[in-house]
């Protein structure tokens, strides 16, 4: 699984993009966050007000219940600020 | 139909307006919007950074959603990443249709959707070195919903 | 504030968005709209009469309700007279402000406003050679209601 | 007094404009209407239907009741069509 940190998220963890093999009970945007911020306290600090991250499985929208498995292409990042 | 790109160059609105309508006389209105890099509280520059891919995407879908709701000849976005300096346009919204309300209308719906649905973040840096992450508008979510 | 022109001329989209934004760092976007002379029905020309001193007041005028109305730094609009062709241009309108959703919405109204309160009237030209005077269109009217 | 004419209404009438000047009884821009269209038949074919003639005194919309007098200038068209 590709995971992809964008804005402040990318900045306070300190990676742009990392390949992840989360175990098998994370299923989805929600458990996948936990699993995250267990990793490192830069992960920790990201994740650590939910509310402000917004998350895209393989580049669209996705809500903390959106699946996530095998070979998708995950992204976090703050609400969007373009235009 | 639509003309989608994202780039860190400047665009030229009025190369984009004619390519738009070359070669048609079934037009009635060209309506365009240009936002530009405002200078607020002392920033010196904006620095635009997007998800490759998924903007792309993103910006399609909006885009099709726009000829969805309103009968458009043709439409072009195209929104600039990179450093930008007060003044400096950062994205060019251009609708044309045989009728002005509708080209107007899905111009400002646009707007809308790209502002809240199009993965850009902006990070502005102040005059005295520092830097901050503009934070998403409640207005903005509320302009979404109004259509 | 308001740049009002009538002209027989071609008018340049670029060189009338820079100029309204020439030097000026406090705005966050520029809207425009261009209106373009359509085939419709086998119309091979229109030609485009007008009031003159009135036609100026009348501009103007609309253009100062907008700025009452919006926020706007700023606002064009250019109305040729004289025969077009299918395709050709025939009236711009501009407005620059702070907010994207001013800019948008002073320019829908400014069109609409302009397209029942200002003395031009059209004539088709058919490629029979016959020649009709375009007659008002209801929604029109309905579209100034609606401010 | 001056009198435009513009679009079919001056076709109809064959002049752009003209200096008139009436009797002290046509006070406003109904009275006027009434008054021009005896000039000639054209005048009388512009007017056959009031509805579809606007006006402005001075450059200002009017509607049939506006007054009119003196020095001025008075103009009929049919409703606009600009844009």
């Amino acid at each position: 699984m590709k995971v992809l940190y964008f804005a402040w998220v990318r900045q306070k963890v300190g990676l742009a993009e990392e390949v992840v093999q989360p175990p098998a009970e994370v299923r989805d945007v929600a458990g996948l966050v936990a699993w995250l911020s267990a990793r490192s306290p830069g992960h920790a600090a990201a994740f650590a007000h939910p509310g402000q991250v917004r998350a895209a499985v393989n580049q669209e929208f996705a809500g903390a219940d959106a699946a996530v498995a095998g070979q998708d292409e995950v992204a976090f990042f703050p609400p969007v600020t373009g235009g | 139909m639509a003309r989608i790109a994202v780039q860190a160059a400047p665009f030229d609105l009025a190369a984009e307006s004619a390519a738009l309508v070359a070669g048609r006389t079934d037009l009635g209105g060209i309506a365009s919007f240009v936002g530009v890099c405002r200078a607020d509280d002392g920033v010196a520059a904006l620095v635009l950074e997007h998800y490759p891919g998924m903007t792309e995407r993103a910006l399609a879908g909006i885009a099709a959603e726009a000829a969805r709701r309103w009968p458009l000849a043709g439409c072009t976005i195209i929104h600039r990443v990179g450093r930008m300096a007060p003044g400096d346009p950062i994205v060019l919204v251009l609708t044309a249709s045989a009728h002005r309300a509708a080209a107007l209308e899905a111009c400002a719906f646009l707007m809308d959707w790209l502002k809240t649905r199009a993965p850009f973040w902006k990070r502005e840096e102040l005059a005295d070195g520092s830097e901050r992450w503009v934070e998403a508008r409640h207005e903005d979510e509320a302009a979404t919903a109004r259509w």
